[in-house]
């Protein structure tokens, strides 16, 4: 039986209710990963889903493939664990703006740069939903909250400028109210050979309701997204407007200026480069500075060795110089001697 | 050249000491090498300054090794030293302590100059040697100058030439203890094999340290510790780190499946992941990752992959590790967690011996969280404790904590290799048949299946939620919670189910019962036997297993008017112990940084059964 | 309108259980205001779905609270429900086991429907009600339809009506237990202040269920409990995560310092933090970390810093903050760290009640590691509780827990409110002479003294390297280390010396000490006066203070033929008791995530003195 | 007494010996802070200097001030915790590679969103030191260390761009073996209000000698070495070579190009720029490609209000608002009733 080829949607959904509430953003993205899965030819037991600890992280329990919901902000560590012990699976990772960027920040951080062959969602709903609403790290200023009630202090986050700093080798945004645009940047993902890290906007409509709201409404929606495509210009409103890097003044600036069909002065997007710069820049758009638009796809694809990779050539690489480890020979190695039955002195050997 | 009488002597104890920089270590382990190869039975004991490199010639920068050779079987580096070398003041001010009566203190007399006193915290222009003379018997050898001397004709630089002086020391020794100098001279060789300049030098200086001790008339005679009884077979010196890492590569060797190790750096367990990482060819991965967290993190998800996994700390780290090990302990995973014990609270004294974190091991997790505990007792033991603590982990399909310290992880001993049949066999078995498959269905020691992602069919997802035994959903609900948590109890339990009858050394009833673990194995078995021929009716249970502890235990204490628990800590198992069996124990703690004297503890075993205590 | 006889009776458990979004919590919450109010005395205990908002119908979404009301001083919410409030198949399914034989169980028929039976897990087209005619009153109310009924000529939506359909039931509650609903309609206005047709309409639907129950001819007669004498005074109702809160701002105050906390969120202790968030003009600092390491290092920073420090956090937190604790307890800084339990372990059950992170707080540390354990025994009782931990803190220089729980947390009981000038007196100072500064000088407590950044001459480094005494200098040499163990052992000894003799109730020896800590309280209590009254000679102690356990308690232990320890545990306390006393202790443990029953406890109780446990 | 006048650099060393190895970097470290400290006009007592753990994090010992060290990673939370409870005090935090950016990389973080008002000195020796010389998160891929005998294969993290991402607020490099330029940045980041994250090149002799020897080598070093000023180009290898943007291609790009007097071809340098992406550049040159020199002295520094600040701030206008809290009033709040004596029916107040 070849198994992959008659998988569908169906054979990915866990049996058992599904506990989000009613109008939860998660819906949509659960509904999404079980719409790709099929199509990757892969295994369905060689998908592994691992997830830490929030709404979100109660993804795996619906997921009818291999799955571990694991402790709050360690989902990555449990994840590149089960890659480096086996390579062949699938391993998809599951993580909240507070799992992943809260208490589990550093994880993120080190996987990235590890590029361990990883496919990370971070769903961003600028909340902890599991809690019962409190800021989160993505949470804007001024926010108020059980926790913060005359505004939170602190500063956001931006995840995306966060893993490209990071040194990820992947990194995309995409938006749960948006299943198609998600579904290609999660094909994009999986084809993808290392970490790729997915900031998905999710709304949660109990804690955070509208926290993505500029960038569905239709008055907004065009002026607010910025939909990248390799190889073309940063065009968004209709094709009307486009972005520029200025080099007139002393130090380059971006603006943003009409388009009128002559696409040089425009800035192409290039996911690919090597220098991480253009991507640091498109995925500080409209997040820094919300007079521009923001980026939504893929902002940075790029090819690097990964960590199991190395891992595995290298050991390969120590078994063809040494052979294959001896136990005996390891064992009787260094200095050893022998007190025998027979000859009664110890001798050297 | 005289020739001297050889006096013969049951045992000697040494301690080499000096700054940092002098090398005490590898002239410790030198003298180690070489007489156990002669046919002594040793001990070794390094003791590490915390500094990495503190200015020389301070007391923060003072490095020392001891080391104990026999005649007669031992199992302790000596409480007393016999021969004390101090490469300088502050070695000498640290460690004259420990010298007995009448013991010999060889000092570098070069060093002992205003700078160097001062430096020790004494009076720059202090006589301090001169009121030794009173109560032990110093010789005062120009270290450095003939060591410099010995190389006047080398092209060595200057610094290169005085580094040498430790082998003028060892060669010293070696003549006052009738020790060849071959296995050094051979070591010596391969160590430079690049630079056999440095190789000469080292030798020539070696020889003209043994020769000056022939030379010198300071000596009515010299010393020989005769071979020792020592059970047949082939020996090897190894650590309590190298022969943990020897043990996890053979219990990977033995259930056919790769070690995986996620760890961080941390005195002093760190040697064990440097150990592994040299075994790629075993299929061995290590992992160094950014803390301890990710180091089990990574370990567990290795471990529900399929590989044996392991992740090594000390107790800062198992703090930070006991949010996992309470994952692990909760969707029954496989993973054995090292702890090798360092003096604490907080950082404390990082590179200290203490078997203070015993109590965190067994109870630092929220929630009923039941582990089961082996100790290893010795450098060579640590081999078969860490096949032990795999075979259960993998059997009974749970963590398992593995107890070191650093008294054992840096302390050495020779090694009766083990006969490879003779390894214990380790049943394992991943569950391959989908239409059997239910994760939390039982056999009949309570472990669950342990099936790999990859397995077409077997396809579960685990978690920290509590969840219904069999089908492993997530549960809630009041009766699934107290089933659980007897299933995860009774788990536990069930491992000593599986021991062997427990050893008792010495009597098997009577007067009292010395019981320990871990790395006062030795101070309690030479004061056992202390006891023994002093005609007391004593035994000594020294446990592998502490949590279960051994089925018959209750029983066997029984059968003693008293019990005695020495322990490196406040009575932690003591507690235990106690709280389990209402015997009114006598508890010896003891909190210095050091291993027991056996002359403190048959003291102390003695008043208990005079009925003093 | 008929009148019904009014029937008395001494005390009523009602439970309100229906879908999360059908205002379970607020129907308890007023139906116990009333009752309060009028002059019952009251225990309440909520209970929370895992889930924040499971699909509606579901098992999973089901959200319960459970009040009791008496004529007697009360102490716990009931071992069994007089009247179930079911409002839909999933909440009668889950909760009428707990209804005793020929109790009352209401159900709003309008959701038992096909559809609402198959998410609940029955057959869609199952008769449920009708079997359990047999064993309870079931009384079928149209509770939805009446609703809608009602609000029929306002201009609510459909889904706003049906969203008042709570009110209903509690109006036909109060109309069968006469009560008031003034206390109810006063607080809907205020309520609904800015949307006053909310207001009306649910007064107008709360009047339409009372009058329902005067319309309708199934009671024979309606219940009265009446007044209970209740000690005077001004009272409040209050959970125990709001008194702990004010104990905090309340000892905050007291030492006139200003009070920082440094928490991350977490289920069931997240309201302090929330809860002191609104008392930034009481000079409150909250912080909301990072993490629960995050947490715990900036309280301790700010405590370095002069301030009233504390952390508050639930099990698996702890495993976090373990790291620093002892960072604390060895740099010798007051923090106070709060531990409101739920059940564990790892994830658990986070939702539910427990007691299992007393041997986790006690020793999840390396090293030898001591320090202070407060526990809080009811909700109100948290006041108290944690103005002690903060006055041990900040008296005797050292990190302090609170141990709490979820019943205590989100339960709820009337507050007596205290006398201002009755609160404890708290000594606190800091060190300003700069001429008599020493870090680890002591007093007669062996409290260092606390002398804050800022200060001039007093400069001076903490950290976590073992340091000697009186100066403060790192020191890793032994005696030092064994002398600064014994002084931290014997400063958190020196806590009991400072402890009024030890409460007994009931008599003070006889045949059975019933001993306890936290939760159970209530529950221990009504088992001991149900023995007192039955002629048992029974007394109870129940414990503040954990560690250190208090001087006289051995002695007075002594006094009782047996100890009976009760925990929501598997033994934790009981082993640490038994260790100290060498009592064979009978344990009672329950881990199913409820209070004790005290019909469970008085039984068992009875076989110990009888002889027969 | 007017203290500060008077204060020398005597003041600020502790009484008893500096154990660290001689030769190591730290020890220029500890001198150029000692240095500058008394010429800050800040009373000695209000110094705090807080550490985690590591050769580095020995700091606080030989510092006269008062002093934490803490445990490993953590300091960050202790220094804020200090700064929260005190805002006078001028809080200094010392950090090695491995503690604040492979355990504590997460406390880093927040710490600099947060932009708590602290100077973070991190001493990047590109190795784990008192541990004895394991890889750290700066060690260059390949590195062979006792864990990695076959070389390391962790990508390494560049603590300037991880920084700029986190949101810091100051972000500057300098090296232990240019005293005089440390010296000046440690000044500027003294009267930077917010977290003034200085990453310090500093050399372990013993377990990773010369790792930064192209910087200080005579052959290289010019050409190395790229040092910053604010409103000047950006020139290096003695102002004959400097670094453009060059926008003539599709994706903006990078390049090295003579220097002949025009400087308008040049990026000039603002550190001030409220947009991260120009510094974000800069701290990537060299690091990311080492065909160009890598940037010393301050990278970005802007003005944002300090957490502490706000914390305060809301305090105060809490007080305002409501008045100085009285215990009295808290606790008899809410619902209360009272129970008379007297009169015996219970009574709402
Ligand atoms: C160690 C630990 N700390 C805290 C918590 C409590 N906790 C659970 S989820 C969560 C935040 C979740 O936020 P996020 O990751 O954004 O997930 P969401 O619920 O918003 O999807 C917190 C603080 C926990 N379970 N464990
Ligand atoms: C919780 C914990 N984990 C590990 C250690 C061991 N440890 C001490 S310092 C250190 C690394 C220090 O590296 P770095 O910060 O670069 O400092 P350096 O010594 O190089 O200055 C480690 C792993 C510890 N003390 N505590
Ligand atoms: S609380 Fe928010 S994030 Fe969580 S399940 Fe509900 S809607 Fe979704
Ligand atoms: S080990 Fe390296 S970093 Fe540590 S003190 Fe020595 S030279 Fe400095
Ligand atoms: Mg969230
Ligand atoms: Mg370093």
């Amino acid at each position: 039986m070849n198994a992959t080829q008659q998988l569908t949607k169906k054979d990915f959904i866990a049996e058992g209710d599904v506990k989000w509430c009613p109008g939860c953003g998660d819906y949509s993205i659960l509904s999404s990963v079980q719409t790709v899965l099929p199509t990757l030819g892969i295994p369905k037991e060689e998908f592994v889903f691992i997830s830490g600890i929030g709404c979100s992280s109660r993804f795996p329990y619906y997921m009818a493939t291999y799955g571990f919901h694991t402790i709050h902000g360690r989902a990555p560590t449990v994840a590149s664990g089960v890659k480096m012990a086996n390579p062949k699976l699938s391993v998809w990772m599951v993580t909240g703006d507070g799992d992943g960027l809260s208490i589990g920040a550093n994880h993120t951080m080190h996987m990235l740069r590890r590029n361990m062959d990883l496919k990370v969602m971070l769903f961003n709903n600028r909340i902890y939903g599991l809690t019962k609403g409190q800021y989160s790290p993505t949470s804007e200023q001024g926010k108020v909250t059980k926790t913060s009630l005359m505004g939170s202090i602190d500063a956001p986050l931006n995840p995306v400028s966060y893993a490209i700093a990071s040194g990820a080798t992947f990194v995309a945004r995409t938006s749960a109210a948006n299943p198609k645009h998600m579904q290609e940047v999660l094909n994009a993902a999986a084809a993808h050979k290392g970490t790729a890290f997915i900031e998905i906007f999710q709304n949660c409509n109990i804690f955070n309701d509208g926290a993505f709201a500029k960038y569905l409404n239709k008055e907004t929606k065009d002026s607010e997204n910025l939909v990248l495509e390799a190889g073309k210009p940063l065009l968004f409103n209709q094709d009307t407007l486009g972005i520029v890097l200025d080099t007139s003044g002393p130090s380059p600036e971006l603006k943003v200026e009409e388009y009128k069909g002559d696409s040089s002065r425009f800035i192409t997007h290039n996911p690919n480069a090597d220098s991480t710069t253009m991507a640091y820049l498109i995925g500080q758009l409209g997040i820094e500075d919300p007079s521009f638009p923001t980026a939504m796809g893929i902002i940075r694809q790029v090819s690097r060795p990964t960590y199991d990779e190395v891992l595995y050539a290298q050991e390969n690489e120590a078994k063809a110089k040494k052979g294959e480890g001896s136990l005996k020979e390891l064992l009787y190695s260094g200095e050893i001697w022998t007190v025998g039955a027979e000859k009664n002195s110890p001798e050297p050997v | 050249m005289t020739t001297l009488n050889k006096e013969k002597l049951d045992s000697v104890t040494i301690r080499f000491v000096g700054d940092s920089g002098d090398g005490m270590q590898l002239t410790g382990n030198q003298f180690t090498s070489t007489s156990a190869m002669f046919g002594n039975d040793i001990s070794t004991y390094p003791n590490f300054p915390a500094e990495i490199r503190a200015p020389q010639g301070t007391l923060a920068g003072v490095s020392g090794f001891q080391i104990r050779i026999s005649s007669n079987q031992i199992h302790t580096p000596g409480d007393e030293l016999d021969v004390l070398v101090a490469m300088n003041p502050a070695a000498l001010k640290t460690n004259i302590a420990d010298l007995k009566q009448n013991g010999f203190v060889f000092v570098n007399q070069d060093d002992f100059n205003p700078t160097n006193l001062a430096k020790a915290g004494y009076d720059k222009d202090a006589d301090i040697l001169t009121p030794l003379k009173a109560k032990y018997r110093v010789v005062e050898v120009p270290l450095s100058a003939m060591t410099v001397e010995t190389l006047k004709d080398t092209n060595l630089t200057a610094k290169d030439k005085e580094r040498c002086k430790n082998m003028f020391a060892l060669g010293l020794m070696y003549f006052i203890y009738n020790r060849p100098s071959d296995v050094t001279e051979e070591w010596l060789r391969t160590k430079f094999k690049k630079k056999p300049e440095l190789a000469d030098a080292n030798i020539k200086v070696l020889k003209a340290g043994y020769n000056f001790g022939d030379t010198i008339e300071i000596f009515q005679s010299t010393f020989e510790v005769p071979k020792a009884q020592i059970k047949p077979g082939t020996y090897r010196n190894i650590t309590g780190n190298e022969s943990t890492a020897l043990g996890f590569v053979a219990a990977s060797k033995i259930m056919n499946k790769d070690l995986f190790i996620g760890s961080y750096p941390i005195t002093p367990a760190t040697e064990i992941l440097q150990e592994l990482a040299k075994y790629k060819h075993f299929g061995v991965k290590t992992f160094q990752a950014e803390d301890e967290i990710a180091g089990i993190g990574s370990a567990l998800g290795a471990s529900f992959a399929g590989l044996l996994a392991i992740t090594t700390t000390s107790g800062p780290g198992i703090a930070l590790k006991s949010e996992f090990m309470n994952l692990a302990m909760i969707t029954e995973l496989p993973i054995v967690i090292c702890d090798i014990q360092r003096g604490g609270p907080s950082t404390g004294l990082p590179t200290k011996t203490e078997q203070t974190d015993l109590l965190q091991v067994m109870f630092g997790r929220n929630g009923e969280s039941p582990m089961p505990i082996v100790a290893a007792r010795s450098p060579s033991d640590c081999f078969a404790a860490a096949i032990e603590a795999c075979r259960i982990a993998v059997e009974h399909m749970t963590p398992v904590v593995f107890l070191s310290d650093t008294q054992i992880a840096i302390g050495s001993e020779p090694w009766l290799l083990p006969n490879l049949d003779a390894l214990p066999k380790i049943k394992v078995e991943h569950h391959t048949d989908a239409s059997t498959f239910q994760p939390y269905a039982r056999n009949e020691l309570l472990a669950r299946p342990w099936a790999k992602p990859g397995t077409p069919g077997c396809e579960h997802t685990l978690g920290g939620l509590e969840k219904e035994n069999i089908t492993g959903k997530v549960n809630l609900s009041s009766g699934v919670h107290e089933e659980m948590t007897r299933i995860r109890a009774k788990k536990v339990e069930n491992v000593a189910r599986q021991l062997p009858a427990t050893e008792i050394f010495g009597e098997k009833s009577g007067d009292l019962l010395i019981l320990g673990w871990g790395s006062t194995y030795g101070s309690i078995r030479t004061t056992t036997e202390k006891l023994l021929s002093s005609g007391y009716k004593v035994g000594q249970v020294h446990l592998r297993h502490l949590n279960p502890m051994p089925n018959d235990l209750g029983a066997i204490a029984a059968k003693y008017k008293h019990v005695m628990i020495p322990e490196l800590n406040s009575g932690q198992f003591n507690m235990l112990f106690r709280a389990k069996f209402l015997i009114d124990t006598k508890a010896v703690n003891q909190i210095n940084t050091k291993p027991f004297n056996v002359s403190d503890l048959t003291r102390i075993a003695e008043e208990i059964i005079g009925g003093k205590r």
